[in-house]
């Protein structure tokens, strides 16, 4: 039998307050069984909280225990705050994603920083510094000005946070399709080194151990923010503004400085950040984790405003908060610690042996739970996972059939066009609002090579890291699509002369109870799972984001995919543009007819059909394997993968992404004479990679070793020599300053009209931070 | 020769600094705390970058209150070497102990860029072992960058030498498309009278190992040392 | 249409965090100023525009508050002075 | 000691290049405010603090501008308002 009485002043629990909290009628009940009465009103804030989607996987778990998540350097896989590997020499790596998409809808700039604020939490929490951040973005069209002002906001919160607490933001993806309109995608990456034996776990333990509050004070902000994440976006929910969450990246790195220190101090069992649902869900959490029981008493907790209710402290979502267990009787020592950083630590509670979830407000309870299950005990579903008929014959339509535009007759027209299209354009308008270099680690920054190098310090070693998901082709084939994400963000790490090494993964997707959702959301995840199979690239951790649609519909299913991958010699770090006039290029793979999917039919003909390409994971394995070993061997001096807008694109990026350092290049296609043209200029075949090496004959008979089809396609030449693609119809000849000129000024034409709205709400310019 | 590096609250440079003193002039540093009064018998200060304070009101507005920043303008006034680095430029511009201040930039953005500096002074505390008019290739990273003083005082700097980076472009011209920031008379540092403090936006210690794009940093750290060590 | 001079006050909305408020405030009893509260820090602006009168010059800038000067999610505003110019 | 509501205007000095104000004025334009001329942005401070009496609080507030608030190269300050709170 349970204890808590409703305070005085609490709401009566009606079936109308039930649904405003997001709970089913099964799931009342399911609440009523387990606590054999009627919930408090502070009881049912807290199971909608633990029982949303967010905490609670409900809807999702079941499917995600398919994916992979061993291998022998996989020393935390999913379940902690973040995931880790071991990267040799006693060093690990702790990285996760997370979502901050309705956030960032309502409010850009406050959305988009504390999404990073929480993710560099979870890193650090395990005992990581953090030494990378990354992002992965999806926007709705850059046509329209809400969508401008959205990416305005996001990308100055990102950075205002992340550059004020010090760590480089250096790498990520962005993509732009009217299927995000109105339900941007924000997914923030961190990434941190530790030594192994430094390694900590979210693990409550020890009866008698005090629980701690540590950080920020609580305030009455972003309550409900766990199930806010678990709806869809409407105007009603536009009207719950008040759930925005303020970040303070000043607070954060003092956190960050004095929970590293604390962790090291020995005088803690367990740490872990105040997210989601914030003191509930991570006091529960811990609890869960440990097995044991926890009280806490409200009453204790700092908070920042008077009069705040048991209900509104716990499910409070103040940022720049952590929840600590300490050993029993070091609580002075952990105080100390705080203060020298200025931040206030309160002993709350503490872990009980009794097996029971109890809140108090000094002697009242207020709320208490049996058992210490209290997360997982929610109900699991098992949707309904149906294709729509609409998705079968999108898949099925004949692309090929598709007239070309007149001015098409001209590839160079094309090739330009494509160049100018925001999703494939230079992000450099993004990411030099970013501090990529803080911390001196940082060999290869944003845009430079197809993902960011780090240096491990005190070693030779090095990471490669980058996210991506192409969403058009999940939305296509969910199978393929899910497969491909992750060849594709392992391509992009080995093309720096990185080893894949394992995953995180954010999976955007729509409302789970519609079945052509659920649908995608299973084959992608299955998709996923084939390609992290083949790749040994084992899942650590990720992050579920459903009910992201808008009116039209769901967006694309989007389950971005945060890749690491390991150097074993920083020195081998490549970039993806040509440098040196005379060096052969090699294609490794093969160009195919494909066009399903591309960027060329959205953006030059607004159409998103047909099938995606093909991927072939033991062939991506083997184009892995055999560019690492031309790369290991000295052989290479650049390699880029082809992506979004196909060869031709890849070609003219490796020619003048370094817009300093230009180059032209000669190259003749003539062995794929036969395929039509602008599949091969600009289908999407995976599995190519293109490279330039002053030693062709070492590359090829390397690729030939492998399996894996190689050819000489062309010469590296001067800039002024122009970028010439010949020997499929009309040859391709253009100068390179012009498409450097298209690749470069896109993004910053678009913005340039969208600076002067969202400077003008500028939280800091009232000063604050830069 | 020891360096002390100030850890204000929120810096978030003064670890690169340590580095670079400790692994690249194989010199000593320690970290000194900004509640402290002790510069721990330095004999060069380093105000370093980051945040200090969340850069809240004015960048570098509240750091120069810390405690141990009255040291610091102790041992700058009796001829210490100091030298500030993005925010501890903004901190010496705020303490007074050089002249100016820095505002938003221009672009109303933070950049995060490579930019070429030209050398205008070599009789600093912090350029004497490099070549007059040297080009220099280092990252900037700040929001706050746009070096701003009344015309006279400028002026004066000018005639004093008291310039001692500018922002230029590849052809060595202090032109609009060189200014990363906006700042006046395209104005990258700034010294004191004597030479003795200097303070500067762009980063020297992120541009000391070739491994990370630019060795360009290493003569400004050296220059430290020729003093000393002459 | 007459010269108006409007001056506007856009502040944080209360209850939501203000970490920069707060640091001044830490900083003023730094300083020595015990006896100082809370501190707000919010933008002042001064907007120069031509307008029928005093009250269609107001309803203009409340408009342009609304649409652009102040984000509705997280600051609220208030007109401060209306003068002519 | 009776509790004071100070408010305090910080504005960047004439003449100093104002970009802040430039994008304002622009976005306006861009809106259809065609009628606005100049904006200047500036902060707007609200600070509480215990005085004897109106002038005291006043005075310390200028004392907290003159060694915090503003900078004095760049920026000037005017006292707006001192309310009993
Ligand atoms: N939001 C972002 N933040 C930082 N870097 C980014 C961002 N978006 C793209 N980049 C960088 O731009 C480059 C190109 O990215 P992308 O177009 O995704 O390449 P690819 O198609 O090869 O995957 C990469 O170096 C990437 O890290
Ligand atoms: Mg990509």
């Amino acid at each position: 039998m349970t204890t808590a009485v409703p305070r005085p002043g609490d709401p009566v629990i009606t079936p109308a307050l039930v649904a405003e909290h997001g709970l089913t009628t099964d799931e009342y009940d399911r609440l009523v069984r387990m606590l054999d009465r009627t919930p408090t009103f502070t009881e049912l804030g807290i199971i909608s909280a633990l029982w949303s989607e967010h905490c609670s996987y409900k809807h999702s778990r079941p499917v995600l225990r398919t994916l992979p998540t061993s291998a022998p350097w996989v020393l935390q896989g999913p379940g902690e705050n973040a995931g880790v590997i071991s990267i040799g020499d006693g060093l690990a790596v702790a990285f996760k994603i997370e979502s901050h998409n309705h956030p960032s809808a309502v409010e850009p700039y406050q959305g988009a920083a504390t999404g990073v604020g929480g993710i560099l939490r979870d890193v650090f929490t395990m005992g990581a510094r953090p030494i990378a951040m990354l992002n992965s973005l999806r926007f709705g069209s850059l046509e329209t000005p809400r969508v401008r002002y959205l990416v305005a906001g996001v990308v100055k919160g990102i950075g205002d946070y992340g550059n004020c607490v010090g760590i480089p933001t250096v790498a990520g993806d962005v993509m732009f399709d009217a299927a995000y309109e109105g339900n941007p995608l924000v997914n923030a990456m961190c990434v941190g080194v530790l030594r192994e034996d430094e390694l900590i776990r979210a693990k409550a333990e020890g009866v008698g151990n005090p629980v701690i509050a540590v950080g920020a004070r609580t305030g009455r902000d972003g309550i409900h923010g766990a199930s806010f994440a678990s709806e869809d976006l409407s105007e009603e929910n536009e009207a719950k503004r008040p759930r925005v969450q303020v970040g303070d990246p000043f607070t954060e790195k003092l956190l960050l400085e004095a929970s590293l220190e604390l962790i090291r101090s020995g005088h803690i069992v367990a740490i872990q950040d105040m997210g989601a649902a914030g003191l509930t869900s991570s006091s529960a959490e811990m609890a869960e984790r440990g097995d044991v029981g926890v009280t806490i008493d409200t009453l204790k907790v700092p908070v920042r405003e008077a009069g705040m209710t048991p209900y509104e402290i716990l499910l409070s979502e103040s940022q720049e908060r952590m929840l600590v267990v300490a050993k029993r009787g070091h609580d002075a020592q952990v105080k100390a610690i705080l203060t020298k950083w200025d931040l206030t630590a309160e002993v709350i509670g503490e872990v009980i042996a009794e097996p029971v979830y109890r809140v108090t407000e000094g002697d009242r309870v207020v709320a208490e739970f049996p058992g210490t299950r209290l997360v997982t005990d929610c109900p699991q579903y098992h949707p309904e996972a149906t294709e729509s008929a609409a998705a079968v014959a999108r898949r099925a339509r004949d692309v090929h059939a598709i007239a070309p535009l007149a001015a098409e007759a001209d590839p160079a027209w094309t090739l330009e066009r494509l160049l100018q299209a925001p999703t494939i354009a230079s992000k450099q308008w993004i990411h030099r609002q970013y501090d990529s270099t803080v911390r001196t680690n940082t060999v290869i920054g944003p845009g430079a090579a197809d993902a960011a190098v780090l240096r491990i310090r005190g070693t030779k070693r090095a990471l490669a890291v980058k996210t991506d998901c192409n969403g058009r082709y999940v939305f296509l084939d969910p199978r393929v699509g899910g497969r491909i994400a992750v060849a594709e963000a392992a391509r992009n790490v080995a093309c720096t002369g990185a080893t894949p090494r394992a995953i995180t993964n954010c999976l955007n997707f729509g409302n789970p109870k519609k079945p052509e959702v659920f649908f995608q959301f299973r084959e992608a995840v299955y998709g996923m799972g084939d390609a992290c199979r083949a790749l040994e690239t084992p899942v650590t951790g990720g992050n579920v984001s459903l009910y992201n649609e808008n009116p039209q519909g769901a967006v694309y299913p989007t389950p971005t995919i945060g890749m690491v991958g390991v150097l074993e010699d920083a020195a081998h770090a490549t970039r993806l543009t040509f440098s040196e006039p005379g060096d052969a290029i090699v294609l490794l793979g093969e160009n195919t007819d494909e066009l399903g999917g591309s960027e060329y039919l959205a953006w030059v003909h607004g159409v998103v059909a047909g099938a995606p390409p093909a991927c072939d994971l033991g062939g991506e394995k083997r184009l892995i394997d055999a560019l690492l070993a031309a790369i290991r061997g000295g052989h290479v001096r650049s390699a880029h993968d082809c992506s979004e807008g196909g060869i031709a694109v890849a070609l003219a990026e490796c020619c003048m992404a370094d817009r300093d350092r230009p180059t032209g290049a000669r190259v003749d296609l003539a062995p794929w004479r036969a395929l039509p043209e602008r599949a091969v200029l600009f289908g999407e075949a995976q599995g190519r990679v293109l490279l330039s090496t002053a030693d062709a004959p070492a590359v090829l008979a390397l690729a030939r070793s492998h399996g894996v089809p190689a050819r000489v396609i062309g010469e590296v030449l001067t800039a002024e020599h122009g970028l010439r693609i010949a020997g499929l119809g009309r040859e391709l000849n253009v100068s390179v300053s012009r498409i450097a000129e298209a690749y470069h000024e896109a993004l910053p034409r678009a913005m340039a009209r969208a600076v002067a709205e969202s400077v003008t709400r500028d939280p800091a310019l009232a000063g604050g931070t830069a | 020769m020891k360096v002390g590096v100030i850890s204000f609250p929120g810096s978030n440079c003064d670890e690169d600094a340590l580095l670079a003193v400790v692994e690249h002039l194989d010199e000593d540093a320690v970290l000194l705390w900004h509640k402290d009064h002790d510069l721990q018998g330095a004999d060069i200060v380093i105000l370093p970058g980051g945040f200090s304070y969340g850069d809240y009101l004015r960048a570098g507005a509240i750091a120069r209150f810390s405690p141990i920043m009255q040291e610091v303008v102790a041992h700058a006034k009796r001829g210490g070497p100091v030298v500030g680095i993005c925010n501890g430029f903004q901190i010496a511009c705020e303490a007074g102990l050089l002249p100016g201040a820095l505002l938003r930039n221009a672009s109303l953005q933070f950049r995060s860029m490579p930019v070429t500096l030209r050398v205008e002074n070599t009789e600093t505390i912090f350029t004497r072992a490099a070549e007059p008019g040297a080009h220099l290739i280092m990252p900037i990273a700040h929001g706050d960058g746009r070096y701003t003083a009344d015309e006279d005082v400028l002026d004066r700097l000018e005639g004093d030498g008291r310039i001692v980076f500018r922002y230029v472009d590849a052809l060595g011209a202090a032109s609009a498309a060189a200014n990363p920031n906006g700042s006046m008379r395209n104005i990258a540092g700034v010294a004191n009278e004597t030479g003795t403090v200097v303070g500067l936006m762009p980063h020297p210690e992120r541009a000391l190992e070739p491994l990370l794009g630019s060795t360009d940093g290493l003569v400004l750290f050296r220059s430290l040392l020729a003093g000393v060590h002459a | 249409m007459t010269p108006y001079r409007v001056s506007v006050h856009i502040v944080p909305r209360k209850g939501l965090l203000d970490p920069q408020g707060k640091a001044v405030t830490d900083a003023l009893h730094t300083l020595g100023f015990a006896a100082v509260g809370d501190v707000h820090v919010g933008r002042h602006l001064v907007i120069e525009t031509g307008a029928a009168d005093a009250t269609a010059a107001e309803r203009s800038v409340r408009d342009m508050c609304a649409r652009l000067l102040a984000n509705p999610v997280t600051e609220d505003f208030e007109i401060a002075a209306v003068v002519a110019a």
